[in-house]
């Protein structure tokens, strides 16, 4: 079966929610009523047989041809099978993802991965601010699961993230890991001002110093243990990293000290 | 004259009719507001008729005042109880200018439901922070704690560290007079407005509250603007929500990001701008190309325009209710110049009107 | 216009008229059966209950912290909802008007906002103003505020501390007094944390009891219809029914009322020392003609509570969810916004059964009323399914067995068999509260009533007839049909009017001035500040 | 009683009886392999048999850096018990005291199974605080902080309930030398199957036993008819060529690592063959009524 493909036709005229448009909710939907379905965000909202030309069958398997800025909640609450963008994605793709696998192939806006669960997400362009971070008012961003990001990450990576990866392979903004509660955010590359401001635990593994680190980080200096060459061998085994991040003997700081300071900041030596 | 269709004077029905038509016929409408209780209310009722998408002039500074309250919460006073029980008093990096009469007024008085004597005040500045008011810091006596080349973050992250028994590598000024002043405090207070960063509002409340499982303390919060915050109220009270809020589905959704209305203009989201100012020769921003219809305070037309209607002042030309940060809640506010110009309320209700379906009723 | 509602079955216990008979409504009122005039509209309710329109008397609807609680709770309520029909802002999230849309859809057409913050009843006022279709009104918060504590300190005379009342409910327009944990709150600005009915404010050296007390006694005085509305010390603590029992004892033959018994309904037995003193509360509640009370049922699932007992809000920051929560230290009470959730474990089980055990118990239905305490047991939505479980010991039965076991061990609830009937419904949520609130015009369906009415549909499934009721009138109007609000209009804030003494005035002027450095019109609000024809409706004192 | 002869070695044709038992496994890792397999002798110390020691414990096989999770050498352990609390209460035991406080070991799960087991779930409190919980690839480990630097240790480890005790055979020989060195070959053959462990001092017992005894209260007391000294006395098992015994006892992840293992041992003594080692090769049963499992000798021969 070939895959389900939604063929853009033009840049849409409004933001859309394509939050509809995953492997769990169109799974035995006839192509007629999936084109009816309504994604539009403004008052006079456009059907998804408005922007997109629709081939293909099979569900489990979604290609959008062609991207945009503005398509929003791209594999939002998707739990199962594969959905790839061959363009740009608007804000918060793979929010609150439960699994399966979500590849965009151009750049994410917003937090991407927003409240995610499980599964994974693979940007190969830039990705804006807050990756798996929570929406207004909710307390903890992502909960599970994998975000790799092979361009630059905007500011606020993991904010309030509570368990998962994130993965930023070419830097990221300001405060990475903001208020983090647990999880591992990985980043090489240049990393913005004060990486785990707030956070109360977890891991963000570097590749280098950063440059900019908050005064509540204490140098606990080069430590000797197991757990960085187990890290390196998955991130290698997963194709994320094709050499190891930490190595032998990384230094690592404690904090944030402003809050329980029970996070760490590792970084190879040199 | 209070109505101009583009720069030519026209009768105030017609500006309605004009404007309703342009509400009726956009795709995407925007609304910025600026006005007492009743004015938002009114705007906030008409937003929802016409599918639009609402925030305050300034929402910027908004977002991250709404942000502390639906994020994180916290302990909170109202200034009236400030007044009388707080005995040891810090200001929070910078505390803009329409509340330094109400520090005053606290600096001029001392608790009188408290045990202690007087105040003891401190403020906490980072790097960048403008100076303290001079009047304020030489009747106030205020002890600055902080350090010359560390931003305010830092500063409270260094504080926090150092009220929760955790090392720090670093001092600050005077941190030992103000530890040992909350030490001995029954009622401190931090006072703090204008955030330059929401992170800083989150290390603030998380002091208050490892501080208040063995005493009491509190905060003040002055919104950095009081109209702003009497929106905020009636939004949240009308739609369950505070802005950022839009209804083009129909419910309200609420959503700082999406409903950003700077955003939506320069994402060329959105295709009318409705900007309503109850403040004196106030202007709105120029977008080029989009329609704007301006609520303003002004004798002339806003060049670019496409509508124009002047408008009165609650508290001046008729009366209002506002948000009022000396008392910690709302307040009528009585015409001090009573004039015949339009409220933005009956503005907005002419407009319903003109958007006429019978069985809707106005609010 | 004169509409009649025919062949329904009426309850109606405050006329003693129940069974079979038309009820004619003209310009807004129920009228006798006109002897020659025909009806210009007939609605046949053949099948039908009519019952007046129901009242709920402690429902946290709209003021600072219900306001606040929404601010701090966005993502509680995301709209996903498309607007079913032209009636503003109905399916808005938690708002003012969902509030009164949701409360008509089941025939409720008069809701009290039982914690006014005085110092914020001009915010209290412009929300209930923008709750459609029903009446409302509100309890005054007093006593931890400086004023009165002062008063009582200083042995003022009854004849100043009614003064002050007076004041108060006329000022903050309210239709009676609450205290709630007196004196607790201003303790708790001196940080004492745990506060009991015999304890004393430090700098007042006055105690709970006296506090509530001088309410009761001057409430009593200046003929305020509703008693003394006490939300009492220790909510929520193991061991507290002690509490209860010591302050329903207190009423000393003067009228009382105690709030959301439910939640003092503990004691220590168990192995989590924490077990159901119910039946004994019922008991003294039985055996005390003064004492009226409402329960506070808890029901299961996501909530917020809201409360200005700040004491005991702060100690339940601990077990927030989702774990973010508000403290506000305001003039008086100020108050806590603490979410929660109640889930079918022990303590939530043990709960549920204490708020049904008191309602089931407590023999007279005109002294026990129906509320959640909404939201802080439950949203008001939940009444339906409330209604089941009183009126069927299958429904009980078939919600215990999803309950811990052990819990429910510890109480009575599964021995009891009593099932309410239609005529006891109806006096616990229509003739008594109309009663206890001093309003004659609603509560009944007899000739001078306004014609707040509710029709539901007679059925095998209690939650659907009262979840969607067939026909609702407001003063007259058609306002929901088959559950669905049909029509908008505005309500009234029902409020007393007492009378504020001159001296008062003077007193009160020189004290903000003084110690607020504002002048009291900073503090006080003409009722035009409303902005809406006719925002309230006097009710009398008792002379 | 046949008897079979392979290589001048006379086999009984009789059957070794094991028993259904619980098993887990775990994987030690340190900076050597001689300090990953000193927290795994320490660990499996005192574990020789459930009736004394509450588990039969031994290292399984040696693991290359190269293939364990964090990339140093380590070993597989095996731990044997006849409950799920037991075996829980004996791996939490012998973990904190003898792999936790092993210079530069770590700890992962060792087997995949139907049930698990706590690992540092259950010695993360040690951390005071201070331990870390770490997710990915599908696994929890946490890290709790020690003198010398971290030990890290996956959260849990795989439960089987497929684990069969009790495995042997008998070794006998002209005199305690042969025995010895024929024991030793099989151990040596044993120890490179997979799956199974010889929990008996250097994989091997002497003190075979017969059920129950004289004295009260003796679950079991010296197998009298194997015992060369006795041979005059008692109704003996034993011919005059025969002036030693000794047993091989082998626990199994499975009924198939048991098999293995058998054959492995008798191949290894058949081929050193009887002048240097094993003149007959037997095994203990109950006669087939207590244990499930049959292991028959003429089944597993080369």
């Amino acid at each position: 079966m070939k895959p389900l493909t939604f063929m853009l036709r033009s840049e849409p005229e409004e933001r859309l929610d394509l939050s509809g448009l995953t492997p769990d909710k169109l799974a035995g939907m006839p192509v007629a009523e999936i084109a009816g379905l309504k994604i539009g965000l403004s008052r006079r909202p456009a059907t998804v047989g408005d922007v997109f030309k629709i081939t293909g069958t099979d569900a489990s398997n979604i290609v959008f041809a062609g991207g945009s800025g503005r398509f929003d909640l791209v594999g939002a609450e998707m739990g199962t099978g594969r959905i790839r963008v061959e363009g740009d994605v608007g804000a918060r793709p793979g929010r609150r993802m439960a699994g399966g696998t979500l590849v965009i192939e151009g750049k994410a806006g917003l937090q991407a991965g927003s409240g995610m669960k499980n599964g994974r997400i693979e940007i190969n362009g830039d990705a804006g601010e807050g990756i798996g971070g929570p929406m207004a008012g909710e307390i903890h961003g992502m909960t599970g699961g994998l975000i790799i990001v092979r361009g630059k990450a905007g500011h606020r990576p993991g904010e309030r993230m509570r368990r998962g990866i994130i993965a930023l392979l070419k830097g990221c903004g300001d405060y990475a890991g903001l208020g983090m509660i647990a999880g591992t955010i990985v980043a090489t590359g240049r990393v913005g001002r004060y990486p785990g401001h707030l956070m109360k635990r977890g891991s963000l593994l570097f590749d280098r110093r950063p440059a900019d680190l908050s005064l509540t980080f204490m140098d606990c200096g080069r430590v000797d243990i197991a757990f960085p060459a187990l890290f390196d061998r998955y991130l290698m085994e997963e194709k994320i990293l094709d050499r190891p991040l930490l190595g032998a003997k990384p230094y690592r700081f404690g904090g944030d000290n402003a809050v329980l300071g029970k996070g760490e900041i590792m970084f190879p030596k040199g | 004259m209070v109505a101009w269709i583009g720069s030519r004077t026209v009768p105030l029905p017609a500006a309605i009719e004009h404007v309703a038509k342009l509400l009726a016929k956009s795709r995407c409408p925007v609304f910025s507001l600026d006005s007492d209780v009743h004015g938002c209310r009114s705007l906030i009722a008409l937003a929802e008729r016409v599918g639009a998408t609402y925030d305050h002039v300034n929402g910027r500074d908004l977002a991250h005042e709404v942000a502390l309250h639906t994020d994180i919460g916290g302990f909170f006073a109202t200034a009236t109880e400030v007044r009388r029980r707080a005995d040891v008093i810090v200001i929070v990096g910078d505390i803009p200018a329409a509340h330094h009469d109400l520090l005053l007024s606290l600096a001029a008085t001392k608790p009188d439901l408290s045990r202690a004597a007087g105040r003891r005040w401190f403020r906490i500045n980072g790097k960048g922070g403008p100076a303290l008011e001079g009047e304020l810091r030489r009747r106030a006596k205020v002890v600055e704690v902080g350090a010359p080349d560390l931003p305010i973050d830092a500063v409270l992250g260094i504080l926090r560290a150092s009220l929760g028994g955790r090392r720090t590598p670093a001092a600050l000024t005077d941190i030992d007079a103000l530890l040992g002043a909350l030490g001995k405090a029954s009622f401190p207070v931090f006072v703090f407005s204008r955030p330059t960063d929401p992170a800083s509002l989150a290390m603030l409340q998380g002091m208050l509250i490892d501080i208040n499982r063995k005493q009491r303390a509190s905060a003040l919060f002055l919104p950095s603007d009081d109209d702003a915050w009497g929106m905020v109220l009636a939004s949240t009270w009308m739609t369950g929500f505070p802005p950022r809020t839009g209804f083009s589905t129909g419910s309200p959704v609420y959503d700082p990001w999406l409903c950003d209305i700077d955003r939506m203009i320069a994402a060329k989201e959105a295709d009318l701008y409705l900007w309503v100012s109850e403040r004196d020769e106030a202007r709105p921003p120029r977008r080029g190309g989009l329609p704007t219809i301006a609520l303003v305070r002004s004798d002339r037309p806003f060049s670019g325009a496409a509508v124009t209607v002047r408008i009165g002042k609650a508290g001046l030309d008729h009366d209002g209710v506002v948000y009022s940060s000396r008392i910690g809640t709302l307040r009528a506010a009585t015409a001090t110049a009573p004039s015949d110009l339009p409220s933005v309320a009956a503005i907005a209700g002419e407009l319903q009107h003109a958007l006429q379906s019978e069985d809707m009723a106005s609010c | 216009m004169l509409i009649r509602l025919a062949g329904g079955e009426v309850v109606d216990p405050a006329n003693g008229l129940t069974g079979k008979r038309d009820v004619w409504i003209k310009d807004g009122f129920v009228v006798e059966k006109p002897v020659s005039k025909r009806a210009d509209k007939t609605y046949d309710v053949s099948g039908c209950l009519i019952m007046a329109g129901a009242i709920d008397i402690h429902s946290h609807i709209g003021g600072g912290n219900v306001n606040t609680a929404r601010l701090l709770l966005p993502e509680q309520h995301a709209a996903h909802l498309k607007r079913p029909l032209h009636t503003p802002l109905s399916n808005a999230g938690w708002s003012t008007f969902s509030t009164g849309c949701l409360y008509a859809q089941m025939g409720f057409t008069t809701v009290v906002e039982p914690a006014m913050s005085p110092s914020n009843a001009l915010h209290t006022h412009m929300e209930l103003a923008d709750i459609p279709i029903i009446d409302k009104a509100t309890l005054a918060i007093l006593g931890n505020d400086d004023f009165l504590l002062s008063m009582i300190r200083d042995d003022a005379s009854p004849a100043m501390i009614d003064d002050y009342v007076a004041w108060t409910v006329s000022r903050s327009r309210a239709l009676g007094v609450k205290v709630i944990n007196a004196g607790a709150a201003a303790a708790f600005k001196e940080n004492v944390r745990n506060f009991a009915f015999d304890d004393v404010v430090p700098s007042y050296g006055v105690s709970s009891r006296r506090i509530v007390e001088t309410l009761q006694a001057s409430v009593g005085r200046l003929g305020i219809p509703h008693p003394l509305h006490v939300h009492a010390n220790n909510l929520g603590i193991a061991g507290n029914a002690a509490t209860a029992a010591e302050t329903i004892q207190a009423s000393a033959g003067q009228p009382l009322h105690l709030a959301h018994l439910q939640f003092y309904g503990y004691g220590t037995e168990g192995k989590r020392g924490f077990s159901s003193e119910a039946a004994r509360l019922a008991e003294l509640v039985n055996g005390n003609r003064d004492v009226t009370i409402d329960v506070g049922q808890v029901m299961f699932g996501q909530t917020v509570t809201i409360s200005s007992d700040v004491t005991r809000q702060y100690a339940g920051m601990r077990t927030a969810h989702p774990k973010k929560s508000i403290i506000f230290d305001g003039d008086g009470n100020g108050g806590g916004i603490v979410p929660y959730r109640y889930r079918k474990d022990y303590y939530g089980s043990l709960q549920w059964a204490v708020g049904l055990e008191l309602f089931l118990l407590i023999d007279d239905p005109w002294r026990v009323f129906f509320t959640t305490d909404h939201p802080n047991g439950a949203p008001f939505t939940a009444y339906p399914e409330l209604f089941e479980l009183l009126m069927s010991r299958d429904a009980r039965n078939a919600k215990m067995a999803e309950l811990d076991r052990s819990a429910l061990e510890l109480t009575t609830l599964g021995s009891i068999s009593r099932e309410y009937t239609l005529e006891e419904v109806a006096v616990m949520t229509r003739a008594a509260p109309a009663r206890l609130l001093g309003l004659d015009d609603r509560g009944h369906l007899g000739p001078g009533a306004i014609a707040d009415i509710a029709v539901y549909r007679k059925g095998q499934d209690i939650q659907k007839m009262f979840r969607d009721a067939a026909l609702v009138f407001k003063d007259g109007d058609l306002v929901v049909r088959d559950g669905v609000v049909t029509h908008y209009r505005w309500g009234r804030a029902l409020r007393l009017n007492p009378p504020p003494d001159k001296g008062m005035i003077k007193r009160m002027q020189a004290y903000h001035e003084e110690r607020y450095g504002l002048s009291l019109d900073w503090f006080t609000f003409p009722d035009s500040a409303i902005a809406r024809e006719n925002p309230f409706a006097e009710v009398a004192c008792r002379s | 009683m046949q008897e079979l002869i392979r290589n001048g070695i006379i086999v009984d044709d009789t059957f070794a009886e094991a028993f259904g038992m619980r098993a887990t496994a775990i994987i030690i890792t340190a900076p050597t392999l001689k300090w990953a397999r000193q927290a795994a002798i320490t660990m499996t110390g005192f574990a020789t048999s459930v009736i004394g020691c509450g588990c039969e414990a031994a290292i399984d096989i040696d693991i290359p850096a190269s293939k364990t999770p964090d990339g140093r050498p380590g070993c597989r352990v095996m731990i044997f018990a006849m409950s799920t609390d037991e075996l829980q209460k004996q791996l939490k035991a012998r973990l904190g005291q003898c792999v936790l406080t092993s210079p530069g070991s770590a700890c992962f799960a060792g087997l995949e199974g139907s049930a698990s087991l706590d690992l540092g779930s259950s010695l993360r409190y040690f951390g005071d605080g201070w331990q870390i919980s770490k997710k990915f690839g599908g696994r929890h480990y946490w890290r709790v902080p020690v003198m010398d630097g971290e030990f890290l240790c996956e959260a849990k480890t795989g439960m089987t309930k497929e684990a069969v005790g009790g495995g042997n055979f008998l070794l006998l020989a002209a005199d305690a030398e042969k025995a010895l060195a024929a024991a030793e070959r099989a151990v040596a053959a044993i120890g490179k199957v997979p799956g199974a462990i010889m929990p008996f001092p250097g994989g091997i017992v002497r003190s075979g036993s017969k059920v129950g005894g004289k004295y009260k209260g003796m679950m079991a007391s010296t197998n009298d008819a194997y015992a060369p000294t006795l041979r005059g006395v008692v109704k003996s098992a034993l011919g005059p060529d025969i002036n030693a015994v000794l047993e091989i006892v082998i626990d199994g992840e499975n009924d198939d690592a048991v098999t293995a293992a058998m054959r492995a041992g008798l191949k290894a003594v058949i081929d050193f063959g009887p002048k240097r080692g094993a003149l007959r090769i037997s095994a203990g049963n109950y006669g087939g009524k207590l244990g499930k499992f049959h292991y028959h000798l003429k089944d597993l021969l080369p």
